[in-house]
Protein backbone atom coordinates (compact mmCIF):
# COMPACT_ATOMS: atom_id res chain seq x y z
CA UNK A 1 0.00 0.00 0.00
CA UNK A 2 1.23 3.54 -0.93
CA UNK A 3 1.12 6.22 1.06
CA UNK A 4 1.08 9.98 0.32
CA UNK A 5 1.95 12.85 2.37
CA UNK A 6 1.27 16.73 1.42
CA UNK A 7 2.23 19.76 3.21
CA UNK A 8 3.31 20.03 7.25
CA UNK A 9 2.43 15.83 7.37
CA UNK A 10 4.59 15.65 4.55
CA UNK A 11 7.40 17.59 6.35
CA UNK A 12 6.89 16.04 10.16
CA UNK A 13 6.69 12.04 8.30
CA UNK A 14 9.93 13.26 6.47
CA UNK A 15 8.91 12.00 3.13
CA UNK A 16 6.31 12.53 0.92
CA UNK A 17 5.70 8.81 -0.20
CA UNK A 18 6.12 5.19 1.07
CA UNK A 19 5.13 1.88 1.07
CA UNK A 20 3.46 0.31 4.09
CA UNK A 21 2.27 -3.26 4.21
CA UNK A 22 -0.12 -2.97 7.57
CA UNK A 23 -1.63 -6.13 9.30
CA UNK A 24 -4.96 -7.81 8.34
CA UNK A 25 -6.46 -6.52 11.16
CA UNK A 26 -6.03 -2.82 10.01
CA UNK A 27 -8.88 -2.24 8.56
CA UNK A 28 -10.17 1.27 8.92
CA UNK A 29 -8.13 4.65 8.38
CA UNK A 30 -8.24 5.77 12.22
CA UNK A 31 -6.59 1.53 12.40
CA UNK A 32 -3.50 3.01 9.80
CA UNK A 33 -3.39 5.82 11.76
CA UNK A 34 -2.69 3.95 14.73
CA UNK A 35 -0.43 1.42 13.11
CA UNK A 36 1.74 3.84 11.54
CA UNK A 37 2.22 5.77 15.30
CA UNK A 38 3.80 2.86 17.02
CA UNK A 39 7.07 3.75 15.77
CA UNK A 40 8.67 8.43 15.45
CA UNK A 41 8.12 10.47 13.50
CA UNK A 42 4.99 9.44 12.66
CA UNK A 43 3.94 9.48 16.40
CA UNK A 44 4.44 13.18 16.91
CA UNK A 45 3.41 13.73 12.93
CA UNK A 46 0.02 12.54 13.55
CA UNK A 47 -0.07 13.24 17.29
CA UNK A 48 -3.52 15.77 16.61
CA UNK A 49 -5.88 13.52 14.58
CA UNK A 50 -8.21 16.68 14.67
CA UNK A 51 -5.64 18.58 11.91
CA UNK A 52 -5.48 15.52 9.82
CA UNK A 53 -7.15 14.89 6.48
CA UNK A 54 -7.23 11.77 4.76
CA UNK A 55 -7.66 10.33 1.17
CA UNK A 56 -8.10 6.81 0.07
CA UNK A 57 -7.17 6.44 -3.79
CA UNK A 58 -7.43 10.21 -4.39
CA UNK A 59 -11.16 10.36 -2.59
CA UNK A 60 -11.65 12.41 0.78
CA UNK A 61 -12.37 9.83 3.22
CA UNK A 62 -13.31 9.84 6.81
CA UNK A 63 -11.17 8.66 9.44
CA UNK A 64 -13.85 5.37 10.27
CA UNK A 65 -13.75 5.21 6.30
CA UNK A 66 -12.54 1.12 5.12
CA UNK A 67 -8.91 0.99 3.54
CA UNK A 68 -9.62 -3.01 1.99
CA UNK A 69 -8.39 -3.03 -1.33
CA UNK A 70 -6.88 0.57 -1.14
CA UNK A 71 -3.83 1.21 -3.36
CA UNK A 72 -2.97 4.60 -2.26
CA UNK A 73 -3.36 6.50 1.01
CA UNK A 74 -3.09 9.97 1.60
CA UNK A 75 -2.70 12.19 5.00
CA UNK A 76 -2.15 15.30 5.36
CA UNK A 77 -3.95 18.73 7.03
CA UNK A 78 -7.10 20.68 6.22
CA UNK A 79 -6.88 21.79 2.64
CA UNK A 80 -5.78 25.66 2.31
CA UNK A 81 -5.90 26.56 -1.51
CA UNK A 82 -7.43 29.48 -3.96
CA UNK B 1 -17.24 22.93 -21.70
CA UNK B 2 -15.56 22.23 -18.91
CA UNK B 3 -11.94 23.30 -18.47
CA UNK B 4 -9.89 22.62 -15.85
CA UNK B 5 -5.88 23.33 -15.09
CA UNK B 6 -3.37 23.38 -12.30
CA UNK B 7 -0.27 25.05 -13.55
CA UNK B 8 3.19 26.25 -12.55
CA UNK B 9 2.77 28.39 -15.43
CA UNK B 10 0.97 32.24 -14.98
CA UNK B 11 -2.11 32.49 -15.92
CA UNK B 12 -3.01 34.12 -18.69
CA UNK B 13 -6.38 35.77 -18.03
CA UNK B 14 -6.77 36.97 -21.87
CA UNK B 15 -6.71 33.71 -23.75
CA UNK B 16 -8.95 32.21 -20.91
CA UNK B 17 -11.67 35.20 -21.53
CA UNK B 18 -11.10 35.08 -24.90
CA UNK B 19 -11.90 30.85 -24.75
CA UNK B 20 -14.96 31.97 -22.96
CA UNK B 21 -16.12 34.30 -25.00
CA UNK B 22 -16.58 31.41 -27.98
CA UNK B 23 -18.99 29.72 -26.51
CA UNK B 24 -21.56 33.10 -27.79
CA UNK B 25 -23.30 33.27 -24.01
CA UNK B 26 -24.78 36.08 -22.51
CA UNK B 27 -22.93 36.01 -19.76
CA UNK B 28 -19.48 35.67 -18.07
CA UNK B 29 -18.70 35.82 -14.38
CA UNK B 30 -14.79 35.28 -13.58
CA UNK B 31 -12.99 35.35 -10.11
CA UNK B 32 -8.85 35.75 -9.58
CA UNK B 33 -7.48 35.45 -6.45
CA UNK B 34 -4.13 37.28 -6.10
CA UNK B 35 -1.04 36.69 -3.57
CA UNK B 36 -1.91 39.29 -1.07
CA UNK B 37 0.64 42.24 -0.60
CA UNK B 38 -0.10 43.58 1.99
CA UNK B 39 0.87 40.91 4.89
CA UNK B 40 4.35 40.64 4.74
CA UNK B 41 4.48 38.03 2.78
CA UNK B 42 7.17 37.66 0.12
CA UNK B 43 6.71 34.24 -1.54
CA UNK B 44 3.76 31.52 -1.40
CA UNK B 45 4.07 27.75 -2.07
CA UNK B 46 1.01 26.20 -3.05
CA UNK B 47 1.09 22.55 -2.98
CA UNK B 48 -1.32 19.94 -4.26
CA UNK B 49 -2.01 16.22 -4.31
CA UNK B 50 -1.72 15.74 -8.58
CA UNK B 51 -4.23 13.46 -10.17
CA UNK B 52 -7.16 13.88 -6.89
CA UNK B 53 -6.80 17.55 -7.35
CA UNK B 54 -7.68 17.57 -10.96
CA UNK B 55 -10.44 15.47 -9.98
CA UNK B 56 -12.00 17.43 -7.12
CA UNK B 57 -11.78 20.30 -9.66
CA UNK B 58 -13.11 18.83 -12.79
CA UNK B 59 -16.26 17.38 -10.05
CA UNK B 60 -16.76 21.10 -8.43
CA UNK B 61 -17.10 22.17 -12.08
CA UNK B 62 -19.57 19.37 -12.89
CA UNK B 63 -21.56 20.32 -10.53
CA UNK B 64 -22.11 24.12 -11.66
CA UNK B 65 -22.38 23.58 -15.16
CA UNK B 66 -25.27 20.72 -14.14
CA UNK B 67 -27.32 23.09 -11.52
CA UNK B 68 -26.74 26.48 -13.03
CA UNK B 69 -26.89 24.96 -16.83
CA UNK B 70 -23.74 26.49 -17.85
CA UNK B 71 -22.53 26.60 -21.16
CA UNK B 72 -19.11 26.61 -19.78
CA UNK B 73 -16.64 26.10 -16.31
CA UNK B 74 -13.48 27.28 -16.04
CA UNK B 75 -11.01 26.45 -12.80
CA UNK B 76 -7.25 27.45 -13.06
CA UNK B 77 -5.04 27.12 -10.28
CA UNK B 78 -1.37 27.52 -10.17
CA UNK B 79 0.66 25.55 -8.04
CA UNK B 80 4.69 25.96 -6.95
CA UNK B 81 5.86 29.44 -5.88
CA UNK B 82 4.46 32.50 -6.63
CA UNK B 83 4.97 36.30 -5.50
CA UNK B 84 2.29 38.97 -3.80
CA UNK B 85 0.46 40.42 -6.69
CA UNK B 86 0.49 37.15 -8.69
CA UNK B 87 -2.96 35.11 -9.82
CA UNK B 88 -3.60 31.65 -7.47
CA UNK B 89 -6.77 31.31 -9.14
CA UNK B 90 -8.75 32.15 -11.57
CA UNK B 91 -12.58 30.57 -11.97
CA UNK B 92 -15.34 31.14 -14.67
CA UNK B 93 -18.88 30.20 -15.77
CA UNK B 94 -20.28 31.27 -18.69
CA UNK B 95 -24.42 31.35 -19.19
CA UNK B 96 -26.95 32.79 -21.00
CA UNK B 97 -28.25 34.72 -18.49
CA UNK B 98 -26.20 36.74 -15.48
CA UNK B 99 -27.48 35.56 -12.33
CA UNK B 100 -26.63 32.01 -13.27
CA UNK B 101 -23.01 32.99 -14.02
CA UNK B 102 -22.62 35.60 -11.14
CA UNK B 103 -23.35 32.51 -8.67
CA UNK B 104 -22.22 29.29 -10.12
CA UNK B 105 -18.67 31.64 -10.08
CA UNK B 106 -18.93 32.07 -6.80
CA UNK B 107 -19.86 28.30 -6.42
CA UNK B 108 -16.99 27.33 -8.00
CA UNK B 109 -14.52 29.25 -5.75
CA UNK B 110 -16.30 28.99 -2.53
CA UNK B 111 -16.10 24.91 -3.17
CA UNK B 112 -12.47 24.44 -4.55
CA UNK B 113 -11.45 26.16 -1.30
CA UNK B 114 -12.86 22.87 0.35
CA UNK B 115 -13.03 20.64 -1.99
CA UNK B 116 -10.01 20.56 -3.29
CA UNK B 117 -6.33 19.10 -2.20
CA UNK B 118 -4.02 22.39 -2.08
CA UNK B 119 -1.68 23.63 0.50
CA UNK B 120 -0.39 26.84 1.23
CA UNK B 121 2.58 27.84 2.62
CA UNK B 122 3.81 31.70 3.16
CA UNK B 123 7.42 33.20 3.24
CA UNK B 124 8.23 36.00 5.12
CA UNK B 125 11.57 37.27 5.11
CA UNK B 126 12.67 33.64 4.99
CA UNK B 127 10.58 32.44 7.76
CA UNK B 128 8.25 29.94 6.35
CA UNK B 129 4.57 28.89 7.91
CA UNK B 130 1.85 26.25 6.30
CA UNK B 131 -1.33 28.72 5.88
CA UNK B 132 -4.41 27.23 8.70
CA UNK B 133 -7.49 26.43 7.45
CA UNK B 134 -10.27 29.18 7.58
CA UNK B 135 -13.50 28.43 9.47
CA UNK B 136 -14.78 30.96 6.71
CA UNK B 137 -14.42 28.47 3.61
CA UNK B 138 -16.09 25.64 5.42
CA UNK B 139 -19.13 28.35 6.01
CA UNK B 140 -18.68 29.68 2.30
CA UNK B 141 -18.80 25.89 0.45
CA UNK B 142 -21.30 24.91 3.24
CA UNK B 143 -23.90 27.65 2.07
CA UNK B 144 -24.24 25.81 -1.31
CA UNK B 145 -25.69 22.68 -0.05
CA UNK B 146 -29.12 22.31 -0.65
CA UNK C 1 -10.71 53.67 -7.46
CA UNK C 2 -13.86 53.73 -8.91
CA UNK C 3 -13.93 53.86 -12.82
CA UNK C 4 -17.08 54.63 -15.41
CA UNK C 5 -16.72 55.05 -18.75
CA UNK C 6 -19.71 54.66 -21.63
CA UNK C 7 -17.78 54.60 -24.78
CA UNK C 8 -18.60 53.50 -28.54
CA UNK C 9 -15.24 51.34 -28.52
CA UNK C 10 -14.73 48.01 -27.82
CA UNK C 11 -14.54 47.25 -24.23
CA UNK C 12 -10.47 45.86 -23.63
CA UNK C 13 -10.76 42.98 -21.30
CA UNK C 14 -7.33 42.47 -20.42
CA UNK C 15 -6.24 46.19 -19.92
CA UNK C 16 -9.29 46.62 -17.97
CA UNK C 17 -7.99 43.53 -15.83
CA UNK C 18 -5.10 44.95 -15.54
CA UNK C 19 -5.80 48.26 -14.56
CA UNK C 20 -7.61 46.41 -11.41
CA UNK C 21 -4.87 44.04 -10.42
CA UNK C 22 -2.16 47.19 -9.96
CA UNK C 23 -4.35 47.57 -6.37
CA UNK C 24 -2.61 44.97 -5.20
CA UNK C 25 -5.67 43.48 -3.44
CA UNK C 26 -6.97 40.05 -2.58
CA UNK C 27 -9.76 38.98 -5.03
CA UNK C 28 -11.41 40.66 -8.24
CA UNK C 29 -14.86 39.55 -9.69
CA UNK C 30 -15.98 40.56 -12.91
CA UNK C 31 -18.92 40.44 -15.28
CA UNK C 32 -18.93 40.87 -18.90
CA UNK C 33 -22.20 40.82 -21.07
CA UNK C 34 -22.03 39.74 -24.68
CA UNK C 35 -24.56 40.49 -27.54
CA UNK C 36 -26.19 37.31 -27.68
CA UNK C 37 -26.18 35.28 -30.69
CA UNK C 38 -28.96 33.07 -30.57
CA UNK C 39 -32.02 34.59 -30.93
CA UNK C 40 -31.53 35.85 -34.66
CA UNK C 41 -30.43 39.30 -33.81
CA UNK C 42 -27.84 40.61 -35.74
CA UNK C 43 -27.10 43.81 -34.73
CA UNK C 44 -27.78 45.51 -31.41
CA UNK C 45 -27.98 49.06 -30.56
CA UNK C 46 -27.68 51.15 -27.52
CA UNK C 47 -28.47 54.29 -26.99
CA UNK C 48 -28.01 56.60 -23.80
CA UNK C 49 -28.72 59.86 -21.97
CA UNK C 50 -25.20 61.37 -22.01
CA UNK C 51 -24.40 63.14 -19.12
CA UNK C 52 -26.73 61.28 -16.78
CA UNK C 53 -25.44 57.97 -17.86
CA UNK C 54 -22.25 58.67 -16.24
CA UNK C 55 -23.78 60.24 -12.81
CA UNK C 56 -25.49 57.22 -12.54
CA UNK C 57 -23.23 54.58 -12.98
CA UNK C 58 -20.92 56.60 -10.87
CA UNK C 59 -23.75 56.98 -8.00
CA UNK C 60 -23.92 52.55 -8.39
CA UNK C 61 -20.29 52.17 -8.24
CA UNK C 62 -19.76 54.49 -5.61
CA UNK C 63 -22.41 52.79 -3.33
CA UNK C 64 -20.61 49.64 -3.51
CA UNK C 65 -17.41 50.98 -2.87
CA UNK C 66 -18.78 52.04 0.74
CA UNK C 67 -21.09 49.23 1.27
CA UNK C 68 -17.92 46.73 0.37
CA UNK C 69 -15.23 48.38 1.59
CA UNK C 70 -14.12 47.70 -2.09
CA UNK C 71 -10.22 48.50 -3.33
CA UNK C 72 -12.26 49.51 -7.07
CA UNK C 73 -15.25 49.46 -9.14
CA UNK C 74 -15.12 49.24 -12.66
CA UNK C 75 -18.19 49.86 -14.56
CA UNK C 76 -17.72 49.94 -18.50
CA UNK C 77 -21.00 50.18 -20.86
CA UNK C 78 -20.72 50.18 -24.77
CA UNK C 79 -22.97 52.50 -27.05
CA UNK C 80 -23.81 52.52 -30.47
CA UNK C 81 -23.96 49.44 -32.62
CA UNK C 82 -22.95 46.34 -32.14
CA UNK C 83 -22.68 42.70 -33.20
CA UNK C 84 -23.97 39.29 -31.27
CA UNK C 85 -20.87 37.95 -29.74
CA UNK C 86 -19.33 41.41 -28.78
CA UNK C 87 -19.43 42.89 -25.35
CA UNK C 88 -22.40 45.28 -24.10
CA UNK C 89 -21.19 45.80 -20.48
CA UNK C 90 -18.28 44.89 -18.05
CA UNK C 91 -18.57 45.58 -14.30
CA UNK C 92 -15.92 44.66 -11.46
CA UNK C 93 -15.25 44.49 -7.92
CA UNK C 94 -11.40 44.32 -6.13
CA UNK C 95 -11.49 43.70 -2.33
CA UNK C 96 -9.58 41.88 0.13
CA UNK C 97 -11.47 38.97 0.49
CA UNK C 98 -13.76 37.21 -2.44
CA UNK C 99 -17.02 37.42 -0.73
CA UNK C 100 -17.08 41.08 -1.29
CA UNK C 101 -15.82 41.12 -4.36
CA UNK C 102 -18.41 38.19 -6.38
CA UNK C 103 -21.27 40.32 -4.21
CA UNK C 104 -20.50 43.58 -5.04
CA UNK C 105 -19.92 42.71 -8.60
CA UNK C 106 -23.18 41.07 -8.49
CA UNK C 107 -24.19 44.26 -7.63
CA UNK C 108 -23.14 46.71 -10.23
CA UNK C 109 -24.35 44.38 -12.94
CA UNK C 110 -28.35 44.40 -11.16
CA UNK C 111 -27.99 47.81 -10.27
CA UNK C 112 -27.08 49.17 -13.30
CA UNK C 113 -29.66 47.79 -15.44
CA UNK C 114 -32.31 50.04 -13.96
CA UNK C 115 -30.32 52.71 -12.64
CA UNK C 116 -28.68 53.75 -15.72
CA UNK C 117 -30.40 55.59 -18.69
CA UNK C 118 -29.85 52.76 -21.37
CA UNK C 119 -31.76 51.74 -24.03
CA UNK C 120 -31.12 48.66 -26.17
CA UNK C 121 -32.73 48.22 -30.22
CA UNK C 122 -32.03 45.16 -31.66
CA UNK C 123 -32.06 44.49 -35.20
CA UNK C 124 -33.74 41.16 -37.22
CA UNK C 125 -32.65 40.55 -41.18
CA UNK C 126 -33.74 44.89 -41.56
CA UNK C 127 -36.28 44.63 -38.92
CA UNK C 128 -35.27 46.79 -35.49
CA UNK C 129 -37.58 46.70 -32.56
CA UNK C 130 -36.94 48.47 -29.48
CA UNK C 131 -36.14 46.33 -26.62
CA UNK C 132 -38.75 45.71 -23.38
CA UNK C 133 -37.84 46.57 -19.92
CA UNK C 134 -37.62 42.97 -18.16
CA UNK C 135 -39.62 42.38 -15.08
CA UNK C 136 -36.96 40.34 -13.68
CA UNK C 137 -34.52 43.59 -13.98
CA UNK C 138 -36.51 45.10 -10.80
CA UNK C 139 -36.23 42.03 -9.52
CA UNK C 140 -32.53 41.65 -8.94
CA UNK C 141 -31.90 45.14 -8.46
CA UNK C 142 -34.74 45.13 -5.61
CA UNK C 143 -32.81 42.40 -3.69
CA UNK C 144 -30.37 45.09 -2.54
CA UNK C 145 -32.61 46.95 -0.91
CA UNK C 146 -31.63 47.08 2.54
CA UNK D 1 -36.98 75.02 -21.09
CA UNK D 2 -34.96 72.04 -22.62
CA UNK D 3 -36.76 68.95 -23.46
CA UNK D 4 -34.46 65.52 -24.29
CA UNK D 5 -36.41 62.26 -25.65
CA UNK D 6 -34.74 59.11 -25.71
CA UNK D 7 -35.59 55.36 -27.67
CA UNK D 8 -38.88 54.79 -29.08
CA UNK D 9 -40.15 58.43 -27.43
CA UNK D 10 -37.54 60.07 -29.23
CA UNK D 11 -38.56 58.15 -32.68
CA UNK D 12 -42.68 59.03 -31.97
CA UNK D 13 -42.11 62.48 -30.89
CA UNK D 14 -39.58 63.19 -34.26
CA UNK D 15 -36.95 64.76 -32.52
CA UNK D 16 -34.32 64.13 -29.48
CA UNK D 17 -34.66 67.70 -28.42
CA UNK D 18 -36.67 71.01 -28.24
CA UNK D 19 -37.29 74.05 -26.52
CA UNK D 20 -40.69 74.66 -24.62
CA UNK D 21 -42.02 77.60 -22.35
CA UNK D 22 -44.55 75.78 -20.44
CA UNK D 23 -46.83 78.23 -18.70
CA UNK D 24 -46.48 78.78 -14.67
CA UNK D 25 -49.68 76.59 -14.02
CA UNK D 26 -47.66 73.16 -14.81
CA UNK D 27 -45.69 72.79 -11.75
CA UNK D 28 -44.95 68.91 -11.82
CA UNK D 29 -44.04 66.05 -14.21
CA UNK D 30 -47.32 64.80 -14.79
CA UNK D 31 -48.75 68.79 -15.48
CA UNK D 32 -45.98 69.20 -18.37
CA UNK D 33 -46.95 65.71 -19.91
CA UNK D 34 -50.64 66.66 -20.05
CA UNK D 35 -49.68 70.33 -21.25
CA UNK D 36 -47.06 68.19 -24.36
CA UNK D 37 -50.01 66.01 -24.74
CA UNK D 38 -52.44 69.14 -26.40
CA UNK D 39 -50.91 68.40 -29.82
CA UNK D 40 -49.48 65.33 -32.47
CA UNK D 41 -47.05 63.84 -32.35
CA UNK D 42 -46.48 64.61 -28.40
CA UNK D 43 -50.34 63.37 -27.69
CA UNK D 44 -49.87 60.14 -29.32
CA UNK D 45 -46.20 59.55 -27.54
CA UNK D 46 -47.28 60.15 -24.53
CA UNK D 47 -50.36 57.90 -24.60
CA UNK D 48 -49.10 55.43 -22.40
CA UNK D 49 -48.25 56.94 -19.37
CA UNK D 50 -47.15 53.67 -17.69
CA UNK D 51 -44.85 53.21 -20.34
CA UNK D 52 -42.74 56.51 -19.61
CA UNK D 53 -39.86 57.34 -17.28
CA UNK D 54 -39.20 60.82 -16.47
CA UNK D 55 -35.62 62.58 -15.22
CA UNK D 56 -35.45 66.46 -14.06
CA UNK D 57 -31.82 67.88 -14.49
CA UNK D 58 -30.12 64.34 -15.12
CA UNK D 59 -31.86 62.38 -12.09
CA UNK D 60 -34.93 59.90 -12.29
CA UNK D 61 -37.92 61.51 -10.96
CA UNK D 62 -41.63 60.06 -10.66
CA UNK D 63 -44.73 61.91 -12.82
CA UNK D 64 -45.67 63.78 -9.68
CA UNK D 65 -42.00 65.58 -9.01
CA UNK D 66 -41.75 69.31 -9.69
CA UNK D 67 -40.43 70.82 -11.83
CA UNK D 68 -40.03 74.15 -10.94
CA UNK D 69 -36.48 75.72 -11.73
CA UNK D 70 -35.92 72.64 -14.04
CA UNK D 71 -33.50 73.27 -17.06
CA UNK D 72 -33.58 69.97 -18.63
CA UNK D 73 -36.49 67.16 -18.75
CA UNK D 74 -36.06 63.81 -20.31
CA UNK D 75 -38.99 61.44 -21.35
CA UNK D 76 -38.09 58.08 -22.23
CA UNK D 77 -39.35 54.37 -21.50
CA UNK D 78 -38.18 51.97 -19.06
CA UNK D 79 -34.34 51.62 -19.44
CA UNK D 80 -32.85 48.33 -20.68
CA UNK D 81 -29.38 48.69 -20.30
CA UNK D 82 -26.98 45.85 -19.37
Amino acid sequence: MRMLYFAWVREAVGTGEEQVTPPAEVSTMADLIDWLSKDEPHATAFADRDRLRTAVDGVFAALDAPIAGASEIAIFPPVTGG
Amino acid sequence: MIRVVVQSAAIDLAAELEALERHGVGGIATFSGLVRADDGVDLLELEHYPGATERALEAVAATAVERWSLAAAVIIHRVGPMRPGERIVFTAAAAAHRAAALEACAYLIDRLKTDAPFWKREHRGGEARWVEARRGDDLAAARWQT
